[in-house]
């Protein structure tokens, strides 16, 4: 029997090549198993990462889906899942595979649950990981603090003692000694992404209503968390034209202590070492992201990709790419992908591997960010809303609007488009 | 072979440009269409060889009707008057397409193409392509390529058109020359009156899609059937004099001519005097003043004021020593005088 | 013209306009084969290593370049190829043929000329699927193609409107067929603009970007201009070099065709659009 | 073979293809318009399905308690129907164990009923076995998806819904396009409309005049310099024409990214790195406008050009003899003979800026802040390529329709300045 | 305003056009610069308006040395061969156009317009195009436009070339007269020889850049100074017949003419002889069969073929009943055949 297995992960380059490579191993195993059985399973698997972006990328397999030319296997934000389940491009993992049974048994609930939508496994952690608040100890040092001050920041950062308002002082403060340039006291991330909603969060918004599963707009902590920002361009601590800033200059600024503070994924942590930071754990401090004011909450996000079977004309197709997704879940597989990419575990059992557990970061950061972490929504709207959220941000970061206003026309955007599943505070 | 166009109408549109217009052009005869710009020449034309439809009237080669017959199912050939040479094809591939599209032998349509390359003497330039040859070559080449058919009939739309002075002086013997050899039948359209007088049998002068006169040159220019075919032909052309007819011719500036013999009418008159018939050699009896002397080599142009008003154009040998200014007092050959009514026609 | 002893007042000024886009033309090329130092313009030592996506590929996850260039190859050339094919006898009908319906679709064609195509891309992307074509090279070949036939049966009927109605008529009169008169007679008189359409329509396909983009995303059907953006897009290896290299073995056959056939090019863009 | 004969015949490939790939999707656009068409709902048409998500919004929506109730409980239940059927298709001691311990039993859901299979003394061993053994004794209809109507309102019968909310849930549990007119509506709504149309505004306004007027100045300025240096301009400035956009654009981004020329540059003078393309959204707008105005005056370059030249050579020779100094040539004679053309391009280039997008996608993307968001590109983003996920093909292509109405009443303009009658001349040979 | 040409020279590139060539046109004179196509006519007058720079000589107005004065600086008039008219001006604006870059005031232009306007007698169709205009209505705006300035010199490249026949005659007595009434100094390029030979006071004669005769019509057309001159004046055309002279002229086919009295070279010569000179009227002498008649309305070319070879061409009066084939024996105007040696001088 021959299967063939495409297999598309998204957002990924040379270093997430488990993402793809695991299945193929996983393909392996399972024409071990039917060999031992009897059975003759030929099964090729085919992937594909050469995407030029995450918009390409779901363009790509939507329009796929359509034209019935998708592929078996994708990699991709387990936002896609309310869609694509909802368009019927997708079929429910559990009806292929037994989740009480190892290896899916042992992945972390909270990643599992992240992976369903409406009361249906859709899909399969992949990796998981958080978007933690970075610092330079050096310039840290310069302003001032101790290197047990510094030590002890996670901390003052998780109990709200350590707030985005101290970040915008100490910022001001390394600019105006002089320990930093202009524009690079606090150095976000240059295009949309998850990162954002933390923000939001901090400052004490809620993207769900956890009653009603509706979409939540707070108004007050919008503005507030959009002010932050213009704060921080008035201050001179950030960038006004600081989106779209080259992710290849972004990585080699933070990674060498250019900017003082900024906030970014946890797999960032090998590209670093990439830019010439090998010293990850006596140059930089990381957190949690520090609460806006008081009434906010520090908090990160992790954001897993997932894999989803894709609906095929051929059951059987998808029967085996659902197993070949157990297979590749397996804590010794997973781990590869995880340790390469800098990723955090989706299962339990990884700390027991040695690979896994020899990795201080994937270790520590697990330790420290990921039972903090909640997730965003999986909701039919939440792609509008995120959309929503992050031009309003533009268009206020840039100056092209003031926070209220951007606020305003984010509230008029996600009325119209969201319309019944949105509550606005 | 005789062509005969029978009550044939053209409309564009709802524009009708010829209506009910006869014509036979006799076996071997060339005949002239001349008329001025917008007459229906070219129309005429294109519904003789089928490349417009007729929308009334019949069409007749010989006993044959060719009314309904596809352009490409007439026996036709046709001179452009900017030739229409194939450009992409040599002299020889030009003459011989027409026999290549009968799908004749390669080695007969060379054959062919010789006759008639040395018929319009071009033997030496079958290789050459249309840019690389003259005017006049270029004209021959299109006449042997409408030619090689053996066509019923031969048609020329302004075919020296395009020509300089001395290679149309050239090309109308040509032209001629070859019609005669072949007595072929060929129509010739022409709006130049030297061209169709030089090379025509007879003349059909057309005016707004009519045939005005049809004539043999001589008679045409001698004998004029109307006050616009005889301002149409000659060269300078003649004068035209108001008058009065009574006893005598009176001129609208009060001198009077004798009455020409054979002129009957009375009333308002237009005369017609050709310039070679008045001067000074035909006695006196018109009194002016020289306003105008153009030398012309061997002849000089004269405009004469008449006193009292009125031009006349007079053109004697050169080298009368006469000049702008000078009174005259000049006559008319006598029997010369064209006298027309009121509404043009020939009295 | 007369020489004007003030020519040096323009050329000044045409040299100050000018000097951004020669300046990205010069580094370009000087960039693809020797990276200057960051924060200087001045060239480093000569360096063939951009080139090396000729010989390796620079990522394990795409495809290699020779695949991606001959798919461009076999994209532009088929599309320039049916372009020039139905335009030459759709434009020899319009300017030529009587027939019914002449005017509408005259009129029709002018207005697709001027029509903003590239807004239907979510309908094509339907009609492609229908015809099981989305995601394959022939797929956006033939919407290509259909998308550029306007223009090309533009520029052909104006070639055609030049040829002097004499040359047929004589054609018809030596008793050819319309159709062999098309063929044989009209058709050599037309080159230079067949040509030309042939040039334009494979320069346009070969630079076309959102097609491929959004009709065909997968990997056997990459061509240069998406593998190229998607390099560039990758933010795991930016390197300008490698990008300009990349960029010039992209523009050389464009530069080329440019060269050899600048007239003809000159010409079509002067002739193909008047009214 | 008569013209009218060999005319279609040559005429007819080129309109097949045209009515496939442009008249068709015009069709469609109009079609669209009219749809909640989007990722979510697939374009094919949908399924029948309501999920636990879709539960919560149940309260929401007109129909019986009793009707939500059985709805959220229903669930999985051991029936003797179900045991006949499990006997059949799987093993007669497994139907009977079950029957032993569970009959009449009520299981939330599915895995629950999963588990109790999996641990009898004798399992279903198989996990898909399980799972359709599972499926026979399904009520409830939460989670599952029906491809039909029909299927789905039997399904409603057998889990005992009552027939007066049928309609209302199956309308609710349809995942498919629906026709609609809210696009537009929304389309008034959202304040961002009139941003992008002034966007769109600006940037047709201020490129066209850069394109016609530096497009102007390189034809007059190549034509009045001496052949060698006439022709090196030209060739800089027809380059970006036929350059394929992804690498023109590639090299203005070298141009001015932080790190690039006028970055380096300016550095020399002391002035702080930035990115010049995308600072503000000023400099956003001039990149723009440069980018997209020089290709647009490489072509008004050429096309200017030829129509100077077209100018018989005597009627400047004329304008010497006749006293007028370089400036009056080109002020008396030289521009009021390029109406035409100039009027040409203008409304070419009218329809092609308010439809292109291509450069500004691959520049600025929109950004920053969507200040240089133009229509078409919104279309694009909105129905094609955003980071959401989420594609409103529906939502695009009324974005997209009213750039074809826009297109279809400026091309009916457009043909006034061609001379329409000379078109409908009647070919010359008549056959 | 004389206008003096010395020592000019004009090169294209590598090849000199024009070599060392002096003129003089006096005030108030018309001359013509007549030549075959490519002989540089144009290309002197390009260099007296100052369109194209001279690469050596001076050209003078009057004393005024205007050699590299440019053509704005000038005060030339230029009527171009296809009129050079602004398409999108009026009539007036295009008369007023040399005014109006001179920054006159409006009512001052308009009143100078005017003037012209009636001079060239288009006073009612100042506010047409020229596109509204027929082709001699154009060649008066353009001869307006022309001399609105009062220019010191008039230029005319053939601008005659593009109207017909009718139009042709009327503009020549038209220009001529309107040149006559400002006394403005003129050239005219023309290839034609009868418009050179009507309008002008003096003709140039050029050939291959060089000027082989300057003078009157009437000079030029009998007293001819080559070969060349001889063969490009005169409709119809001169015949040459090549003979040897001794006692007297033996044609090559073997026929003998009286020596003309005052010819004394020996040798090789060639004979021209005009058509007019040939024909019964002048007695017999050569005789010949005719092989080709021309009704050309008033008179008939008749070419006959000499025994033993050589042809010769006469122009008769009409309505001599002359016939291809018949045998002719005629004779030569007594003193009007002309010489020529070898290499073409006139002996
Ligand atoms: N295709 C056409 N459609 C409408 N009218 C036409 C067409 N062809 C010719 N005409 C009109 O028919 C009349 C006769 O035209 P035709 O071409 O026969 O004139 P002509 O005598 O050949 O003139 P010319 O000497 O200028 O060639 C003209 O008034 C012309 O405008
Ligand atoms: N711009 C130029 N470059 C090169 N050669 C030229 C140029 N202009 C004219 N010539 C050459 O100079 C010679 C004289 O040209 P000119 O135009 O003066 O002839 P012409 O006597 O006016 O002829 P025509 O009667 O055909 O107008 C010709 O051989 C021509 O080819
Ligand atoms: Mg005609
Ligand atoms: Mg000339």
């Amino acid at each position: 029997e021959d299967i063939n297995i495409t297999v598309w992960a998204g957002g990924s380059n040379d270093s997430d090549s488990y993402r793809i490579e695991a299945i193929e191993i996983a393909a392996d195993i399972l024409e071990r198993e039917a060999a031992i059985l009897g059975e003759e399973l030929n099964i090729t698997v085919e992937g594909r990462r050469d995407f030029s972006g995450w918009d390409e990328f779901k363009q790509g397999v939507t329009l796929g889906a359509e034209a019935g030319t998708a592929p078996s296997i994708v990699v991709t934000s387990h936002l896609d899942i309310a869609p694509w389940s909802t368009a019927g491009y997708i079929v429910p993992v559990e009806d292929y595979v037994d989740l009480d049974a190892w290896p899916l048994s042992n992945v972390y609930p909270n990643l599992m649950e992240i992976a369903s939508y409406g009361g249906t496994q859709w899909g399969i952690p992949q990796d998981a990981e958080s978007r933690p608040f970075f610092f330079w100890r050096e310039t840290l040092e310069g302003i001032g603090y101790t290197e047990d001050q510094i030590d002890a920041l996670p901390e003052m950062v998780a109990s709200g003692e350590y707030t985005l308002a101290n970040v915008l002082e100490d910022a001001k403060k390394a600019l105006d000694m002089g320990l930093i340039e202009e524009g690079y006291g606090f150095y976000p991330r240059p295009s949309n992404g998850p990162d954002y909603a933390q923000f939001y969060q901090s400052f004490g918004g809620e993207l769900v209503d956890p009653d009603t599963g509706k979409l939540v707009l707070d108004k007050a902590a919008m503005t507030e968390f959009y002010q932050f920002f213009v704060d921080a361009v008035a201050a001179g601590i950030t960038r006004q034209n600081h989106i779209g800033t080259d992710w290849n200059q972004w990585y080699n600024e933070v990674a060498n202590g250019r900017a003082a503070f900024w906030h970014g994924g946890t797999w960032h942590f090998g590209r670093y070492a990439r830019e010439g930071n090998d010293d990850f754990w006596n140059t930089i401090q990381f957190s949690l992201i520090p609460a806006g004011d008081d009434d906010g909450r520090a908090n990160t996000i992790t954001h897993p990709l997932v894999y989803l079977v894709m609906n095929q004309e051929d059951d059987r197709v998808e029967e085996i790419a659902a197993q070949l997704v157990a297979i590749a879940t397996e804590p010794r597989l997973n781990s590869l992908h995880a340790i390469q990419s800098n990723h955090l575990a989706v299962a339990k059992a990884q700390s027991d591997i040695d690979l896994y557990r020899g990795d201080r970061w994937a270790s520590e950061a697990t330790e420290v960010l990921l039972g903090a972490a909640n997730s965003q929504p999986n909701h039919l709207n939440y792609g509008a809303f995120s959309e929503a959220m992050f031009r309003g941000l533009e268009a206020a970061w840039s100056g092209v609007q003031t926070p209220e206003d951007a606020v305003a026309e984010v509230e008029a955007q996600m009325r119209a488009t969201i319309g019944d599943d949105l509550i606005v505070r | 072979m005789e062509l005969r166009l029978e009550n044939f109408t053209k409309r564009f549109g709802d524009v009708t440009v010829i209506e009910n217009m006869d014509l036979t052009v006799n076996s071997g005869e060339m005949m002239a269409l001349l008329g001025p710009s917008g007459c229906g020449k070219s129309t005429t034309l294109f519904a003789i060889c089928g490349i417009h439809k007729m929308n009334g009237g019949a069409l007749y080669f010989g006993d044959r009707d060719v009314t309904t017959v596809s352009a490409q199912g007439r026996s036709v050939g046709v001179v452009f008057q900017n030739y229409a040479l194939y450009p992409h094809m040599t002299a020889e591939q030009n003459i011989g397409f027409p026999l290549k599209v009968q799908r004749m032998p390669k080695a007969e349509i060379r054959r062919e193409v010789e006759r008639l390359a040395d018929l319009v003497q071009i033997g030496n330039l079958l290789d050459r392509r249309p840019a690389e040859l003259s005017g006049g070559q270029q004209q021959r080449v299109a006449l042997a390529r409408a030619m090689i058919r053996k066509p019923d009939v031969l048609l020329l739309d302004e075919p020296l058109a395009n020509l300089d002075a001395k290679l149309r002086l050239e090309m109308r013997s040509e032209i001629r020359r070859i019609q005669r050899e072949t007595g072929i039948t060929a129509i010739l359209v022409t709006h130049d009156q030297v061209e169709a007088m030089s090379m025509c049998d007879r003349i059909a002068l057309m005016r707004d899609g009519k045939i005005v006169q049809l004539d043999t040159p001589e008679q045409m220019y001698r004998n004029p059937q109307s006050q616009f075919v005889a301002g149409f032909l000659g060269n300078p052309p003649i004068s035209f004099l108001p008058a009065r007819a009574d006893a005598s011719l009176t001129l609208a500036n009060g001198q009077t001519i004798e009455r020409p013999p054979g002129l009957e009418a009375m009333g308002d008159v237009v005369l017609g005097i050709r310039p070679e018939h008045f001067g000074p050699q035909h006695g006196t009896g018109l009194k002016g003043k020289v306003v105008f002397v153009e030398p012309q080599g061997r002849e000089e142009l004269v405009d004469v004021r008449l006193d009292g008003g009125g031009d006349i154009r007079s053109i004697l040998p050169a080298g009368d020593p006469i000049r702008p200014g000078e009174t005259v007092d000049w006559g008319i050959a006598p029997g010369t005088i064209l006298a027309f009514g009121p509404n043009g026609d020939r009295l | 013209m007369t020489a004007h002893p003030r020519i040096w007042h323009l050329v000044l000024i045409l040299s100050i306009f000018s000097t951004p886009l020669v300046i990205m033309y010069v580094y370009q090329v000087i960039d693809s084969i020797a990276s200057p130092d960051p924060g200087s313009l001045i060239p480093g030592e000569i360096d063939l290593s951009n080139w090396r996506f000729l010989w390796e590929r620079i990522d394990m996850g795409r495809p290699s370049i020779w695949m991606v260039t001959f798919n461009t190859f076999i994209f532009a050339s088929t599309t320039a190829f049916l372009v020039t094919l139905l335009s030459t006898t759709a434009g020899y009908a319009l300017s030529r043929l009587d027939m019914p319906g002449r005017p509408y679709f005259l009129g029709g064609l002018i207005i697709l000329h001027a029509f903003p195509t590239i807004t239907l891309i979510i309908a094509i992307f339907i009609i492609l699927q229908f015809l099981g074509l989305f995601d394959t090279l022939l797929g956006i070949i033939l919407v290509k193609a259909a998308l550029e036939l306007p223009f090309g049966v533009w520029i052909m009927k104006g070639f055609y409107d030049t040829v002097p109605w004499e040359i047929e008529m004589a054609g018809v009169q030596d008793g050819a067929s319309r159709f062999r008169v098309w063929w044989e007679l009209v058709l050599p008189q037309v080159k230079p603009g067949l040509a030309a359409l042939l040039i334009i329509s494979f320069l346009s396909g070969w630079s076309e970007f959102v097609l491929p983009l959004v009709l065909a995303p997968g990997s056997s059907t990459q061509v240069l201009s998406t593998y190229m953006n998607a390099v560039i897009q990758d933010d795991a290896s930016a390197d300008f070099g490698l990008f300009k290299a990349i960029g010039m073995f992209y523009s050389i056959p464009v530069i080329v065709i440019y060269l050899v056939f600048q007239k003809q090019l000159m010409n079509i863009y002067g002739g193909g659009t008047k009214g | 073979m008569t013209s009218r004969m060999l005319g279609i015949g040559f005429l007819s490939p080129a309109i097949i293809s045209v009515c496939i790939f442009f008249l068709l999707p015009v069709l469609l656009t109009v079609v669209f318009a009219f749809t909640n068409m989007s990722t979510s709902t697939g374009i094919m048409g949908g399924d029948y399905r309501i999920n636990t998500e879709q539960l919560r919004s149940l309260p929401d929506l007109d129909v019986s308690e009793a009707t939500v109730e059985r709805l959220e409980t229903a669930g999985f239940q051991i029936t003797e129907a179900g045991l006949t059927a499990l006997a059949d298709q799987f093993s007669k001691d497994t139907a009977e164990e079950l029957r032993e311990d569970y009959l009449g039993e009520t299981f939330e859901s599915r895995r629950d009923l999963e588990r109790v299979l999996k641990d009898l003394d004798e399992p279903i061993r198989r996990t898909r076995d399980r799972k359709e053994a599972a499926d026979l004794f399904a009520v409830t209809l939460i989670g599952e998806r029906f491809g039909t109507e029909e299927e789905f309102r039997a399904a409603l019968g057998t889990t005992g819904i009552d027939a007066v909310d049928h309609d209302v849930l199956t309308e609710f549990a349809y995942t498919g396009w629906t026709w609609t007119t809210d696009n537009f509506s929304l389309l008034m709504e959202l304040p961002s409309t009139l941003r992008y149309a002034a966007n769109t505004a600006f940037y047709v306004v201020a490129t066209l005049t850069f394109n016609i007027l530096f497009g102007l100045f390189l034809a007059i300025s190549t034509f009045y310099l001496p052949g060698r240096l006439a022709n090196t301009f030209r060739a800089i400035w027809f380059l970006p024409r036929i350059l394929p956009p992804v690498l023109y654009v590639l090299m203005w981004n070298w141009f001015t990214w932080d790190n690039g020329f006028i970055a380096t540059v300016m550095g020399w003078f002391g002035v702080p790195a930035k990115n010049w393309m995308m600072h503000t959204s000023t400099h956003a707008w001039t990149a723009i406008v440069l980018i997209n105005g020089f290709v647009g005056a490489s072509l008004g370059m050429i096309l200017f050009s030829s129509a100077i030249k077209a100018i018989p050579t005597s009627m400047l020779y004329a304008s010497e003899v006749d006293g007028a100094n370089r400036w009056q040539q080109v002020r008396y004679i030289i521009l009021p003979q390029m109406r035409w053309p100039i009027l040409f391009m203008t409304s070419y280039q009218t329809l092609s800026l308010l439809t292109s997008f291509e450069y500004i996608l691959l520049a600025t993307d929109g950004g920053p802040g969507r200040s240089t968001e133009v229509w078409a590109l919104a279309a694009f983003h909105t129905a094609l390529n955003n980071y959401g996920g989420n594609l409103q093909y529906g939502f695009g292509a009324a974005y997209a329709l009213v750039l074809v109405f826009i297109g279809i009443a400026l091309s009916v303009a457009y043909l006034r300045f061609f001379n329409f009658k000379e078109l409908l001349s009647k070919p010359r040979i008549e056959q």
